[in-house]
C-alpha cells in the first residue's frame, strides 16, 4: 500500500518522533486553540447523543415506551464511558494486527497529561486525554443509535446485555480496521528517512520500515478507503445492526395495522435540531484541528444537511401531498449522515448535491421499501443511518475529487520537512472501490456479529417482552414510571 | 330534573355558554371526548406510516336543568352550536332521578 | 467620510495588502484560538435558532398550530443555508456598490481553505469558510424572526415561497447596506500610504486610495452608524417585516375573544434559555476574534439581559399583580435584542442601564400598545424585535461613549505599523443621528419591500389558510401531523 | 502555612509582577485558545443553569407547579447577573480578610478589556472580564440549586427576597473563603524572591512579603483544602442550604400518601442531560486553561458519571426489581456533583470509583434515609448534593494521592523561572483533615445563616402559600399562567 | 340499579375512594373534567393578553350499585368530599336499565 | 332510544369501532377514563417515593341507538372487547329520552 494516507485516524504517540524536518525535530506542537476546539467538540458529541438522540428517537414511539427509549440511549452513553476507558480505548486504538486492537493501554495505562496523539497535520499533536475522551463519545452515539430498530418492545434485560457485548464485538474492532494507523508523523518520518537514506542499503531498510509503518493499520484503513467522520464505523455499523435486531425481535403487535402516533414530535424536532448541533463537533471535531479543514466540515454539515432537508420535504410534498416536520427533520438527519464521511473531503457545492441524493434515496427507504417489505425498523435506522450512510461513503469516493471542488486526499509519504504533504495522485474507480469494499466488511461484520449476539441474547435472557406487556408499555413494565403526568 | 347532553364542535364552547348564562343556566361540566359519525377525519402521515384517522376532537357538555327548562336548552345549545356542515353533533337528553349539592346537601332542583 | 471605522462588518480578505508594517507585512496571521471561537459562535446561533427560536415560538401558540411553527422556523434555517452559499454570500460582501453587491463568488468561488477573512485587529484573519458559516447563520435566524409574527395562520405555501424572496430582497441588500466594507488592514494600509507618501503628488494619489477604499462600503455602514452584531441588520429588519406581514396577513379568528393559551410555556422557558446561551455566540462571536472584547461582548449579554429579564418581571408585578414566567423569558429576549448592537461597544453598567430601558419599553408595547392598536402581532415580533432592537441601536450610539464607561470606536486610518490603531473622536449627537438614521433606512426598506413581496404572494398562492382550517390547525391541514399524543 | 498550593482559586492580577523568571519577567502571556475555552465554559454555565438545571427540576413536580419551578431557576440567574457585576464579584474576589471580601471592585471598578486574571499556571492569563463571567455562573447555579428543595409550597415573593440576601450573605462569604487567594504568579514571585535573595536581612523580609502573599486568602483555602470546581462552595453550600430550609418551609400537603408523580420525566431527563453537558464547562472550564489538565477533568466528568448513573441503575434494580430511567439519571448527577472537586485531581480510574460509591450513598440516601427521617426535601437537594458533595470533597483528598493515579497538588512555592511548579508531598490524613474542615465550616456557615435569613423572611412576608393556593398550585396562584395546554 | 355521578374537586379523589370502598363498592370510573358553576375562576395574563378562565378542573365519578346502596353511596361521596366551599360539587343520580361484565357476560347486579 | 355505554380496554377500541360498523351502527361517542376494580393497578417508584396506583386508563364508549338495536349492540361489544382476563370491562345501558342532530334540527331515531 504506497497510496494515499487518510486524514482520518489515530495517530500514534507523535513523541516517538526524533529525526525528520524542522517540524517533527523538537517532537510536535501542541495548540491550545486545538485543545480549546477537541474540547468542545467532544462536548457537542454528548449534546448530540444526550438529550438530541434520546429526544429524537423519543418523541416518535407511543407514550407509554417515551422512557424507555430515553434510558437506553441513556443507558448506552453510560456503559460506553465505562467501558472505554476500561478497556475499549485500547482495543481500538493500538496496533496488534488488521482486525483488533491490543491491551496495552487497559486502564489507560500510559494515558497521562503528559501524553499527546497526533492529528492529520504532521508535526501537530492534542492532549491524548482528549482524544481518548473525544473517540470515547463516538462509541457512545454508535451503540445508541441501534436502539431505535429494536424500540417499543425489547426487554431492558436484553438490551442491557446487548449493549456491552456490541461495543466490545463489534464497535471497537470495526472502529479499529478504520481509524487505526500509525499517525502522520510516523509516516512522515519514514519516508523522510528513505528519501534521506545515503546509499542503496540504507534505503532498502528504510523503505522496510516505511512499509512496516504503514502496515501498521487496520483492515479497512489498508483499503485506501476514506471516511471522515465515521460514516462507515458509526452509521452503516449501527444501521444494518439495526436492521438485523429488528428483524430478529420482530414486528410490533397492531405494526401497519394501528396508528402508532408518535407522543411528541416536539420533542423529535428538539432532538434532529440538537442532532445537527451537535454534529459539528462530530464532523468539525473529527479534523482534529481548528483550522480551516475545521471550517471546510462545517459549512459542509450546514449545506448537504439543509438540502437534503429540502429535498425530502419537496419531494414528499409532491408526492404525499403535504410537507410534513418529521419529513423535514428526517431528511436533515440523513444528510448529516451522508455528509459524514465526506465532510472534510468534498467542497460546498459537492455537499449540497449529496445531501440532495441522500434526501431523496432515503425518503424513498423510508416511505417506499420499508413498507413493501413489510419489516419493522420502528425508528428508521436502517433506512436513514445505513442507507445514508452508504449513499454518503460511495458518494465521498467521487466528490473528494480536486477537479469537483474536493480537498483530495493527503498523501503522507511526500510531505516536505516543514511538514506540508501533496496531495495523493487521484483515480476515481480506485476509490470508489476502496469505498464500496470497506461498506461491505462493515455490513458483513456488524449483520453477521449482531446476529449472534442477539441469538445469544434470545436463548438465555430473551428478546422480547410478552405481548401484555407490550402493550401496558415498556415505561411501566421495565421502570415503573409514566413519562407525562400533565 | 333531566341532563341534556351535547356533543358539539370545540371552538363553539364559549358561544354555547353564553347561550345557556343567557337563559339563566348557571352551571355546567365539559369533557373533552372524540366523535366518530359522518364528518370524514383526516390523514396522518409518519415517514411511512399513513392512517385515516377517523375520530375528531369534540367537546360533551352536561347540564342537568328543571324539565321545565329542557326545551329552551335545547334550543339554547341548538342555536348556538350549530354551523350547519356535518360534525356539528348531537343533544341527547335524559332522567335525572336525584341530585345533590355536595357543599349544602341540598337536593333536586334545589341543587342546580 | 474621514469618520470613524466600524468594529462590525466584513473586511475583504487580507492577502490583497502587501505594502504596511510588520503587522500587515507578511499578511493577516491566523489564530487557532480565534478559529475556534468562531466555529463554537457559528454552532451556537444554530442553536439558537433551532432548537431555541423555535422552541420559544413554538410554545406560545395553540397545540394545533405548534408543528407549523417549528417547520416554519427549520425550514427557514436550511433556506437560507442553501441560498447562501448559492450566491447570498456573494450578494452580501462583495463590493459592487452601496445597496447590494456583486455575484464574483457565487457558488462560493475563490472562496478555499486557503482563503481568509479579516477580523476587527488589523493584521488578523480567519479562515473565510469560517466567516462564510457564521454569517450564514445570522441569515437564517433573521428570517426565522418574522413567522412568529404571522403564526397560526399563513399557509406554509406562502410562508414557503416569502422565506426565499425576503432574503433575497431585503435579507442580502440590507446587511450589506449595514456590513459590507473593505476591512480594516485595507483601510489602515491606505491610511499608512498616505502617511509614507514621500511628495505631494504621491499623498494625493494615496489620499485618492484611501478615499476609494473607505467609499467601498455599504451605505449604513457610510452613515457611521455602530452595530455590534445586528440590531439593525436582523432585529428592526425582522421585526418590521414581522409587523407588515401580521397587518396584512389579517387577525387570528377569535383574537381578543377566545383565550389563546400557550400550548406549553415549559417550551418557550427552553426557547428562551437557549436563545440565551446561543446569543454568546451571535454577539460575542461577532467580535471575530477569541479576546477581551468578545469577553466585554459575553459579559454585557449576560447582564443587559439579566436586567432586562428582572425589570419586565417587576413592572409585571407591579401592574399585573403576579410575575410571570413567559414575562422574565420575554423581558430576556428584549434585553438580548437590545444589547445587540450594543455589545461590544457598550461598558456592563451601561449594559444594565440599557437592560432595564429595554424591559420596560417592550413591556409597555406588548401590554399596552398593542392592545391599544389592535394588530396581531401573534408572538410579538414587533413588540421585542423592533421596538427592543431600535432601543438598542439608538442607545448604543450613547453608551458607546467612553466617558460613560463604553469601548469608544475605533479610527483604523489612525493605525500604527503595529495594528495598534487609536479610538476615533466621539460626538454624541452625530452618532445618535448616525444611528437613527440606520433605523430609519432599515424600517423603510424593510417595511416597504416586506409589503411588495407578501401582496405578490397574496395575488398568487394567497396568504392565509381558509376559516375552516385556521380552525382545525395548521398541524393537520398543512402538515398532516399532529404534536402531541399523550 | 507553607503547604501546597492549591490549582482552584482566583489569581490576583498578573500585571502587578514585575521581577521573577522568563515566565513573568513580561508580565503573564494571553492565549487565545484559553480565551475561547473559557467563552464557551462560561456558555455551557449557563446552560447547564437555563434551560438544564430548570428542566431537571421542572420535570419532578405535579403539572401545577411546573412554571413555579422554571421561574423561580429562570430568577436566581438574573439576580446573580446583577448582583455579581454590581458587587457580588468584589465582594468575592477582593482581599480582606479570610471570610469576606472587599469593596475594591464594585460596580466592576478597574475591570476593562485590559485587565487579567491569573490561571492556575504561573505566567498565564485570560481577561479578567472573561473570568468575571465564568465566575458569576457559579453564583448564578448554586442558588438556583436550593429552589428544589422548598419546591411546590414556598412563596414566590419569600424566594424573590431570599435568592439576593442568600448570595449576599452566603455565597460571597463561602465563595472568598474556598477560593480567594493571591495567585500562582504572585506566591511563585515572592518565593523566587525569597531563593534570589542575597543576605540575611533581604532573606527575612522577602521571606516575611511571602507569608504575607500566602496569608492573603480565604479561610478555608487556609485548610489547605483543595476543590477543583466547588464541591464546598456549590454542593454542599446549596444542600445544605435546601435542608435547612425544607424543614423550615414544611412538607408539602399530602406528601407520603398522595402520589406526586413527575409531570414529564421527559423534561426532567433532557435537563439531566444538559446538566451532564453544561458541567464540562464548570469541571473542566475550572482548570481556566485548555490544556491537558482540561482533558483530564473531561474525561473524569465522563467517566465519573457514567459509573455513577450506572452504580445507581444496578443496585435499584437488585433493590426495587426495576431499573427507573429517574434512577439513572439521578446517579449521574450524583456522579457529576460527587466529581466536581476531584475532576482535575484525580486519574480516570479514581474517577471512576469515586462514581459507583457517589452512586450507591446517594441512592441509600434519596431512597431510604429520606424516608426514615421524613423530612420533604422535594427534589433531594440534600440526598444528591449535599451528601454528594461531602463523598466526594473527602474522596477527593483521598484520589489527588498521585500513587492512586491522582494527579497531585502543584506548590507553587517551587517554580523554577520558566513557571514550572513542584508538586507538594502528599500526606493522606493532613489533606483528609482539611476535606473535612472545609465541609464542617461550609456547612456551618451556610446552614445557619440560611436558617436566620429563612426565619428573617418567615417573619416579614411568610414562607408559604396557604393550603387552598397550594392546592390550586403556584403556577396559577403566584404567576397567573398553566404549563401545558395540550 | 342506579348510576351514581359525582362532580367533585380533583384533590378529594382518594377520600372519596377509600369512603366507597369503605362500604363495600369496589368498582368506579373517573374521568377529568371541566366544570362551570358559581366558584370563581381565575385570571390568565399572557404577555398583553388577559383572560378570565371560569372552567375549573373537576373529576367526574360514576358508580354503578343496586338500587339499594344509592343513599349510602351518596352519603359516603357527601362525607368526603365536602369542604364545605363553593365549588364542592354534584351528585347525580340516574338510572341503569342494565348492565354487563365483559369478561364474563354476567348481567345487571352480578356485573357490578 | 337507548344508550349504550362500555368501559373497554384502550387496545380495543379498533375492534369495537369495526364491530359497531359491521352491524350499522355509524357514530359514537369516546372518553379517556381511568378505571378502578378487580384489576390490580401497577407501582411506581419515583426516588424513595413508591405508590400503587389503582387507577386504570380505559376508555368509555357511547353509543345512542334505537331500543330495538341494544342487544345487537351489546353483542358486538362484548364480542369485540373481550380479552377473557380480569379489568375487560363494563357495559351500561341507560334510556334516552330524547335527542337532536345539532345540524338538521331531526330529533330521536332520526338523529342517531
Ligand atoms: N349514535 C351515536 N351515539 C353517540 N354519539 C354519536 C352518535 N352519532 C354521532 N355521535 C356523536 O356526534 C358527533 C357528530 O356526528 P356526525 O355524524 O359526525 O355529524 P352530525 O352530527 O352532523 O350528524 C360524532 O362525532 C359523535 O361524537
Ligand atoms: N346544572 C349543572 N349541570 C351540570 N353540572 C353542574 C351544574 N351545576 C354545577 N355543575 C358542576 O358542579 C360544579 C360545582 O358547581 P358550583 O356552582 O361551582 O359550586 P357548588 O357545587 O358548591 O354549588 C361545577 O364546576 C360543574 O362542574
Ligand atoms: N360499579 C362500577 N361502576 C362504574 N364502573 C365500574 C364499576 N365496576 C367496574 N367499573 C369499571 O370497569 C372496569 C373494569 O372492572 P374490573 O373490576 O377491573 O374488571 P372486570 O370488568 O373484569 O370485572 C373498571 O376499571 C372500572 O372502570
Amino acid at each position: 500500500m504506497t497510496v494515499s494516507m487518510l486524514r482520518r485516524a489515530l495517530p500514534a504517540l507523535a513523541v516517538m518522533l526524533l529525526t525528520a524536518g524542522p517540524a517533527l525535530a523538537d517532537g510536535p506542537t501542541v495548540d491550545k486553540g486545538d485543545t480549546a476546539w477537541m474540547l468542545i467538540s467532544t462536548i457537542l458529541v454528548l449534546l448530540m447523543t444526550i438529550p438530541g438522540l434520546a429526544l429524537f428517537y423519543g418523541g416518535l414511539v407511543r407514550s407509554k415506551n417515551m422512557l424507555s427509549v430515553l434510558m437506553q440511549v441513556f443507558y448506552c452513553v453510560c456503559v460506553a464511558c465505562v467501558l472505554w476507558p476500561l478497556f475499549g480505548y485500547s482495543m481500538t486504538f493500538t496496533g496488534d494486527n488488521a482486525y483488533f486492537g491490543g491491551f496495552s493501554k487497559v486502564l489507560l495505562s500510559g494515558v497521562t497529561t503528559e501524553s499527546l496523539a497526533g492529528t492529520f497535520s504532521v508535526g501537530v499533536a492534542i492532549p491524548e486525554l482528549v482524544y481518548v475522551a473525544f473517540q470515547m463519545t463516538f462509541a457512545a452515539i454508535t451503540v445508541a443509535l441501534i436502539v431505535g430498530a429494536f424500540a417499543e418492545r425489547m426487554k431492558f434485560a436484553a438490551v442491557a446485555l446487548f449493549v456491552p457485548l456490541w461495543l466490545i464485538f463489534i464497535y471497537f474492532p470495526i472502529a479499529h480496521m478504520v481509524w487505526y494507523w500509525a499517525g502522520p508523523d510516523a509516516v512522515a518520518a519514514a519516508a523522510q528517512a528513505v528519501h534521506d537514506a545515503v546509499d542503496e542499503t540504507a534505503k532498502a531498510a528504510a523503505q522496510a520500515k516505511l512499509d512496516e509503518v504503514l502496515a501498521d493499520s487496520g483492515l479497512i484503513y489498508q483499503f485506501g478507503a476514506i471516511d471522515f467522520a465515521g460514516g462507515t464505523v458509526v452509521h452503516i455499523n449501527a444501521g444494518i445492526a439495526g436492521f438485523v435486531s429488528c428483524l430478529l425481535v420482530g414486528r410490533r403487535i397492531g405494526y401497519g395495522r394501528e396508528l402508532m402516533s408518535p407522543n411528541s414530535l416536539a420533542m423529535t424536532m428538539i432532538g434532529g435540531a440538537l442532532l445537527w448541533v451537535g454534529w459539528f463537533g462530530f464532523n468539525a471535531g473529527s479534523n482534529l484541528e481548528s483550522n480551516a479543514y475545521a471550517g471546510l466540515a462545517l459549512m459542509n454539515t450546514f449545506v448537504a444537511t439543509a438540502a437534503a432537508a429540502l429535498a425530502w420535504m419537496f419531494v414528499e410534498w409532491a408526492v404525499k401531498g403535504k410537507a410534513s416536520l418529521l419529513g423535514i427533520v428526517t431528511g436533515a438527519v440523513a444528510g448529516l449522515v451522508a455528509v459524514t464521511p465526506a465532510a472534510g473531503f468534498a467542497g460546498p457545492m459537492g455537499s449540497i448535491v449529496l445531501g440532495v441524493i441522500a434526501g431523496v434515496i432515503c425518503f424513498i427507504f423510508c416511505s417506499g421499501v420499508k413498507n413493501a417489505l413489510g419489516y419493522d425498523d420502528a425508528l428508521d435506522v436502517f433506512g436513514v443511518h445505513c442507507i445514508g450512510g452508504i449513499v454518503g461513503a460511495i458518494l465521498t469516493g467521487i466528490l473528494v475529487d480536486p477537479s469537483l471542488g474536493g480537498a483530495g486526499i493527503v498523501d503522507y509519504t511526500a510531505c516536505d520537512p516543514d511538514g506540508v504533504c501533496k496531495t495523493a495522485a487521484y483515480d476515481m474507480t480506485t476509490q470508489v472501490w476502496a469505498q464500496t469494499k470497506a461498506v461491505l466488511v462493515s455490513l458483513g461484520w456488524s449483520g453477521f456479529g449482531s446476529l449472534v449476539l442477539l441469538k445469544l441474547i434470545d436463548w438465555t435472557v430473551g428478546l422480547r417482552v410478552t405481548a401484555d406487556k407490550e402493550r401496558e408499555g415498556l415505561d411501566l413494565v421495565d421502570h415503573g414510571e409514566r413519562a407525562y403526568n400533565l | 330534573m333531566k341532563i341534556v347532553t351535547a356533543i358539539i364542535k370545540p371552538f363553539k364552547l364559549d358561544e354555547v355558554r353564553d347561550a345557556l348564562t343567557g337563559i339563566g343556566v348557571h352551571g355546567l361540566t365539559v369533557t373533552e371526548v372524540k366523535g366518530y359519525g359522518r364528518q370524514k377525519g383526516h390523514t396522518e402521515i409518519y415517514r411511512g406510516a399513513e392512517y385515516a384517522v377517523s375520530f375528531l376532537p369534540k367537546l360533551k357538555i352536561e347540564v342537568a336543568v328543571p324539565t321545565s327548562q329542557v326545551d329552551k336548552v335545547i334550543d339554547a345549545i341548538t342555536g348556538a352550536a350549530k354551523t350547519g356542515q356535518i360534525g356539528d353533533g348531537k343533544i341527547f337528553v335524559y332522567s335525572l332521578d336525584h341530585a345533590v349539592r355536595i357543599r349544602t346537601g341540598e337536593t333536586d332542583t334545589d341543587a342546580l
